[in-house]
């Protein structure tokens, strides 16, 4: 009996979830609309411009707050990257908005999780755009980047964005679309660079994740090296891989003096990992994964001796600036930030500041602002718009020294 | 506590009149990707319905079919400049190679193989896709996939495309009816109902399978096709093994076997996690739960609670309607 | 060279025996219940962060409770999992089936990233380390698995051969129907078995925690691999899974000498499909 | 006797599971115009001779003959389809579906296989779907089985439901029709329509096979008789001869039947 009780509730609950479905009309449009932005905010005026959105003018909501949009992967696959985001722009939203908000007004974030997922991240942007955002903060992944710049492009409104594939300055143009993350190319060029000329390694091995991020960086360094004559080996792995011995062994097996390894933080630490116990024993350079403190929580202090790392940012940089964001975050969330926590806190206070420079909320304003952004100091460098809107053109060379990145240098590329 | 077959198709064809209004009153772009992709499901899930639904024989590689069918069509427009009206086309065929190649193996056995065999080749494609990233641009994806007119006039907004592929949705929802009220449907659903009873009335199995596999993957390579045109832009992460289990969730939450199922199963399957967002941290938690809800309780999908509903059903409508 | 070959074939050895252990995890559900457990390695995961995350980051607890409150632990949900999942499943057709353990799976996957947090973790110090024999280098968490194992097959052959509830549990292999007939109680031989299929779920997740890491993606491709060992061995035949496991392990590793080193993973699933095609009835030739 | 054509042969038929011996050794001959019987004990062999001839379960030595031809190596489907229908020990009939449905799957496979060309031309499908119904309508009119056309299967009666398992395997033309235990589960009254049916069959010159327990079916049906125990043959024969043989009544009938028979054989006199 009671068995049935609870079947015909289950159907009933379904039968009324399809009925929202089906119903289709505008009356959904309003429900859905009111229903997602009410966790979100308080009583904004974000919902003032349903239903026009895509006719252009998403911006501008008239009131007295400002809305920004945050595509994060807070389920799926990469759920780490998706909290650290959020916790980073709401961080930076509470400080803005405690010193008294940009242009007397307040800020406000709308959170729309990707999946990191074509789809879901799909329907993350258009859900930001429908809900007049003045700009959008995220994705991180190179593949939803690119899927979503179409969107924002139609939508008109400036996107910042954690991506690094190449492919977002070769082989699109978008007005609208702003990195505010040092591309591969840089830090990739930076670690073939450190490897040769500091290092001075002779013969370069080279183990980097088969998705978008280790393979864009793969292509840069093998340009690099193959451009100054130096010898490379090449391995991959990928995502989610479990053992690595073949590809060390090759490695070790070829004589390298030298690894870069370029990969997400699971396979970093299972690389460190596997590289002491098989006795690959010369230096390494690792992306900006191992310089994070959750892959130095998975890892012995001792598998990360010869390690260096290339990254955008490190707790261990020891300018005011940094060491007042690090303090910041510790005493808010209890722990260390890392970099998608900065990257999208300092994406905040860029946007913050074109606000301020355009002197208004206008999407298109905020895009010329962003776009003459020349030197505004933040976490995680300084950022300077160039040609291709990319903000950042440098990066920091740590050291490991007992399991923990030491800040040993910042670079600036040329490019 | 069936729906009768002439019921069925007028709920199948006010549901496509639904669909052809819903952008007359909702401008949102948001809603129109969601209605986008709808209909590509559904075209996906037409297909999928033969062998799965109809045939009984669990396929989980729908992610490989689908992809297979984007990046055919995608490479050969986007590389080689052909037009994307030409390779659709070849998308179809590479899904009817695809059937006939992967249905062989598979078919001769029964039972959880076929599972096994899909899903395994469905990993392959994707550790393929992801690592010749000379060809694919793996999980870089490829971008600039054209999209396309009939003469003159483009679809290059997402209403027009969407009236596009709802015009081929209606087309092969015909289709599948077509061939469901056909003797191939019946055999089909023979197939499902006693396997062991086909071969004895001379007829061979394991064509019938292989067939309902084929329909399955061109009509996979086709939405996969579609796909790849609407978004422009198609990468290897989105051709995960989730992708396939999606698929066979819409067939299951809509109603295995019936094709009005299938259309109720995209649309709630579609819009139910976005409608759930409202609930933060805990939208995809309550959307699985819903799901498996629907598997223990709901076995005979959505589309079974008309009946229950109504419970005025007194026709004695025979399983022509191709119910299962 | 030879040197690599040799380390090649002790870590194929060392993988094969995690495929093997998923392979008889997974088996023995579908031996007694005809369910094709796609959340087996959701499980997995589970366990490693119930004997992570909650026993020994969060009580503090030493390694031996923690391994044993862990496995009480997930017996207890084996009860519940078993009751509230697999047995309403068990006369339903495959395709329900297949959906609700994957719908199973993403939502103890989202529980744990609800309750946990998204962070991925290790334990310190447990099973760190290697053995070295001149060049060759195996970890000590491998060797803990293959010791696993080695006993979880000894130990179950034994239960399965020699004990009531055992024997049970092969009647109901093979025939569910007859076996209710017979007068075995099918339910409880199925909580039975989920409890034991948990536990060693539970026990592959605290022993490749070392190796993989602690996170919510940590058991995807041991899993999958799993599914291909089980095939490979002899569908529904336990000893097979470990034969079948070494092979898919020895294989992979062997063809990344040919093949790029990305292309390795694929060496499970095109054995999976040439077996399927040759030799249906897998390397031992036995089905349940 | 002087027997017309051999139907179908079986030649040094063995059939072993994993080192048992099922079948051993086994012979015989089905001749046009004649109703063939095999009988014997349970465990003897007779379902796994007729999955032997049907190719369900193939020999694992021996060979199968169908008017002269050998078919051992054909699937089942191609046996089918050379006109060998069958009928199962445990009905196994399209449950989901009506009556006809099932007639209908039962008469399809000599049409149009091509799905393009259907597709293509719904006329010709139209054509030929109208003319599957006309003989299936035929068929059941002629089994007395019309009223019950759009019946769910499920829905009917045991005896119905044999009855359209016959009419399904009429719908494909056979030349010769296995009959796996056709009186099996039936009540006095469906049993005697059944055999009334099995005749009118058999008289529009459909040849016969069957396997069967009850021996009043045997004895009213069949000419030849094959007696297997233990797999092989032990005895064969007019079924009067195989009431007398020693053999057969030790292995399967017993004396008690032997002495019931002649009693009725007497008053018959």
């Amino acid at each position: 009996m009671k068995k049935r009780n609870l079947k015909s509730l289950m159907a009933a609950l379904l039968a009324i979830s399809m009925l929202a479905g089906c119903s289709g009309g505008g009356a959904q449009t309003a429900a859905s609309n009111a229903d997602t932005t009410a966790p979100a905010d308080s009583g904004s005026s974000a919902a003032a411009n349903e239903g026009e959105s895509s006719a252009g003018d998403a911006g501008a909501a008239e009131g007295d707050t400002i809305l920004i949009g945050v595509s994060a992967s807070i389920t799926g696959s990469a759920p780490t990257n998706g909290m650290r985001t959020e916790q980073g722009a709401q961080m930076a939203v509470d400080e803005i908005n405690a010193a008294g908000g940009v242009l007397g007004k307040q800020l406000e974030l709308y959170v729309a999780d990707d999946g990191g997922v074509q789809d879901t991240g799909i329907n993350a942007t258009n859900l930001i755009a429908s809900q007049g955002v003045v700009a959008q903060v995220g994705p991180t992944l190179s593949g939803l980047a690119l899927a979503v710049e179409g969107i924002v492009s139609e939508a008109q409104y400036p996107i910042l964005v954690g991506a690094t594939s190449p492919k977002l300055v070769t082989t699109i143009d978008n007005q609208w679309l702003f990195r505010v993350r040092a591309s591969d190319t840089i830090q990739a060029q930076l670690a073939a660079v450190y490897a040769t000329e500091n290092l001075g390694c002779t013969k370069i091995g080279l183990f980097t994740n088969s998705n978008d991020y280790g393979s864009g960086a793969r292509t840069v360094v093998e340009e690099y090296l193959t451009e100054k004559g130096i010898e490379f080996v090449s391995e991959s792995h990928n995502t989610g891989d479990t053992d690595m011995t073949s590809q060390v062994l090759k490695l070790k097996d070829a004589g390298v003096d030298c690894v870069i390894v370029w990969t997400d933080d699971a396979e970093t630490a299972l690389a460190a990992r596997q590289f002491y116990d098989l006795g690959l024993d010369v230096p390494v350079i690792g992306s900006t994964s191992i310089s994070t403190p959750q892959v130095n929580e998975l890892c012995q202090p001792e598998w990360l001796d010869n390690w260096y790392s290339c990254t955008d940012f490190t707790t261990s940089n020891d300018s005011e600036l940094v060491q007042t964001f690090v303090k910041a975050f510790n005493d808010k969330y209890g722990e260390d930030p890392e970099l998608y926590a900065v990257t999208y806190y300092s994406a905040i206070y860029l946007l913050k500041d074109a606000m301020e420079r355009a002197g208004s909320t206008d999407p298109s304003a905020i895009r010329d602002a962003l776009a003459e952004t020349d030197g505004l100091e933040v976490p995680i460098g300084t950022y300077k718009a160039n040609d291709m809107r990319e903000m950042i053109h440098g990066g920091t060379i740590c050291k490991m020294v007992d399991g923990k990145a030491q800040f040993l240098e910042y670079v600036l590329v040329e490019d | 506590m069936k729906i009768s077959a002439k019921n069925q198709y007028l709920w199948i064809g006010a549901l496509f009149i639904a669909f052809a209004a819903v952008p007359v009153f909702i401008h949102n772009n948001y809603y129109i990707t969601i209605l986008n992709q709808m209909v590509i499901n559904m075209i996906v899930v037409f297909g999928l319905n033969f062998i799965t639904g109809l045939t009984g024989q669990m396929n989980l590689g729908t992610a490989g079919i689908y992809a297979i069918g984007a990046y055919t069509s995608a490479l050969l427009s986007r590389n080689l400049g052909i037009s994307p009206w030409l390779t659709m086309m070849a998308a179809i065929f590479a899904g009817f190679l695809l059937g006939r190649g992967l249905g062989y193996p598979s078919l001769k056995m029964k039972g959880v193989y076929l599972s096994l065999t899909t899903l395994a080749f469905s990993e392959i494609v994707r550790i393929f896709a992801t690592n010749l990233i000379d060809i694919t641009g793996g999980t870089q994806g490829l971008n600039n996939i054209p999209r396309f007119g009939i003469g003159p006039f483009m679809l290059d907004s997402n209403v027009k495309y969407f009236y596009f592929i709802l015009l081929i949705a209606v087309i092969m929802c015909v289709l599948s009816i077509r061939i469901v009220h056909s003797k191939w449907g019946r055999e089909f659903r023979a197939v499902k109902d006693n396997p062991d009873a086909i071969e004895s009335l001379g007829l061979d199995i394991k064509k019938i399978k292989i067939r309902a596999f084929t329909l399955a993957a061109m009509y996979g390579a086709f939405g996969g096709a579609l796909y790849a045109h609407f978004n422009g832009y198609i990468t290897s992460l989105s051709f995960t093994t989730d992708l396939s289990i999606n698929y066979v969730i819409i067939l299951m939450v809509g109603g295995i076997g019936n094709i009005l199922g299938n259309m109720i199963g995209s649309i709630v399957v579609t819009l139910l996690p976005e409608l759930l967002r409202f609930l933060g941290d805990y939208y995809q938690i309550t959307y699985c739960t819903l799901v498996l809800i629907s598997a223990l309780f709901l076995p005979n999908g959505l589309v079974s609670l008309y009946g229950k509903i109504t419970g005025l059903m007194k026709s004695k409508s025979t399983s022509e309607g191709g119910e299962s | 060279m030879s040197g690599i070959i040799v380390q090649l074939i002790i870590s194929g050895i060392a993988m094969g025996f995690i495929y093997a252990l998923v392979g008889i995890e997974y088996t023995l559900i579908w031996n007694a219940s005809g369910v094709l457990n796609f959340s087996h390695d959701k499980l997995i995961t589970l366990g490693a962060y119930i004997f992570g995350g909650t026993y020994i980051l969060g009580m503090n607890m030493g390694f031996i409770p923690g391994i044993i409150l862990s496995i009480i632990t997930v017996a207890v949900m084996g009860i519940i999992i078993a009751k509230v999942i697999f047995i309403p499943l068990r006369n339903l057709t495959m395709i329900y089936t297949i959906m609700a353990t994957v719908m199973l799976g993403k939502i103890i996957v989202e529980a744990i990233r609800l309750y946990w947090g998204p962070v991925p973790f290790s334990v310190p110090d447990f099973l760190v380390g290697t053995v070295k024999f001149n060049n060759i280098v195996i970890s000590i968490a491998n060797i803990a698995i293959i010791i696993t194992a080695s006993i979880c097959v000894c130990a179950l052959q034994l239960f399965l051969y020699k004990t009531k509830p055992g024997k049970a549990m092969r009647c109901v292999a093979q025939n569910r129907n007859a076996s209710q007939l017979m007068g075995i109680d099918v339910k409880t031989v199925m909580v039975i078995t989920i409890i034991i299929s948990m536990i060693i779920c539970c026990l592959i997740g605290i022993l490749v925690s070392p190796l993989l890491n602690i996170s919510t993606t940590m058991s995807n491709m041991i899993g999958l691999k799993g599914f291909a060992a089980g095939v490979i061995g002899g569908f529904g035949y336990l000893p097979g899974a470990i034969i079948g496991g070494l092979v898919i392990g020895i294989v992979e590793n062997m063809a990344s000498m040919i093949f790029p080193s990305v292309y390795k993973d694929i060496a499970a699933f095109v054995l999976l499909i040439a077996f399927l095609l040759v030799r249906p009835k897998g390397i031992t030739g036995k089905t349940r | 006797m002087e027997h017309t054509e051999v139907v179908l042969e079986v030649r040094n038929l063995v059939k072993r599971f994993e080192g048992l011996v099922a079948v051993d050794q086994l012979n015989f001959k089905v001749r046009k115009g004649r109703i063939h019987a095999l009988i014997g004990p349970n465990g003897a062999g007779k379902t796994t001779t007729v999955n032997m001839i049907t190719g369900d379960n193939p020999q694992t030595e021996g060979d199968v003959l169908f008017y002269g031809k050998s078919i051992s190596k054909l699937p089942v489907y191609a046996r089918a389809n050379l006109g060998i229908g069958r009928t199962f020990q445990n009905i196994k009939l399209f449950s989901t579906m009506t009556v006809l449905e099932n007639l209908l799957i039962g008469g399809q496979s000599k049409t149009t296989k091509s799905l393009l060309k259907y597709l293509a031309n719904p006329r010709i499908a139209q054509k030929e779907e109208q003319q599957l119904k006309e003989k299936a309508e035929g068929i059941l009119n002629f089994i007395g089985m019309y009223q019950y056309k759009d019946e769910l299967v499920s829905n009917l009666a045991y005896g119905r439901q044999k009855m359209t398992e016959l009419g399904r395997t009429l719908m494909g033309d056979p030349r010769l029709i296995l009959l796996d235990e056709p009186a099996a589960g039936l009540n006095p009254s469906e049993r005697k329509e059944f055999i009334d049916i099995i005749q009118k069959v058999f008289d529009q010159g459909v040849d016969m096979f069957l396997i069967e327990h009850n021996m009043d079916v045997v004895m009213n049906l069949s000419h030849d008789i094959t007696v297997l125990n233990f797999g092989c043959k032990i005895a064969e024969g007019a079924p009067k001869e195989i009431l007398e043989n020693e053999e057969v009544i030790s292995a399967y009938l017993g004396e008690g039947y032997r002495k019931q028979m002649k009693k009725e054989a007497e008053q018959n006199a």
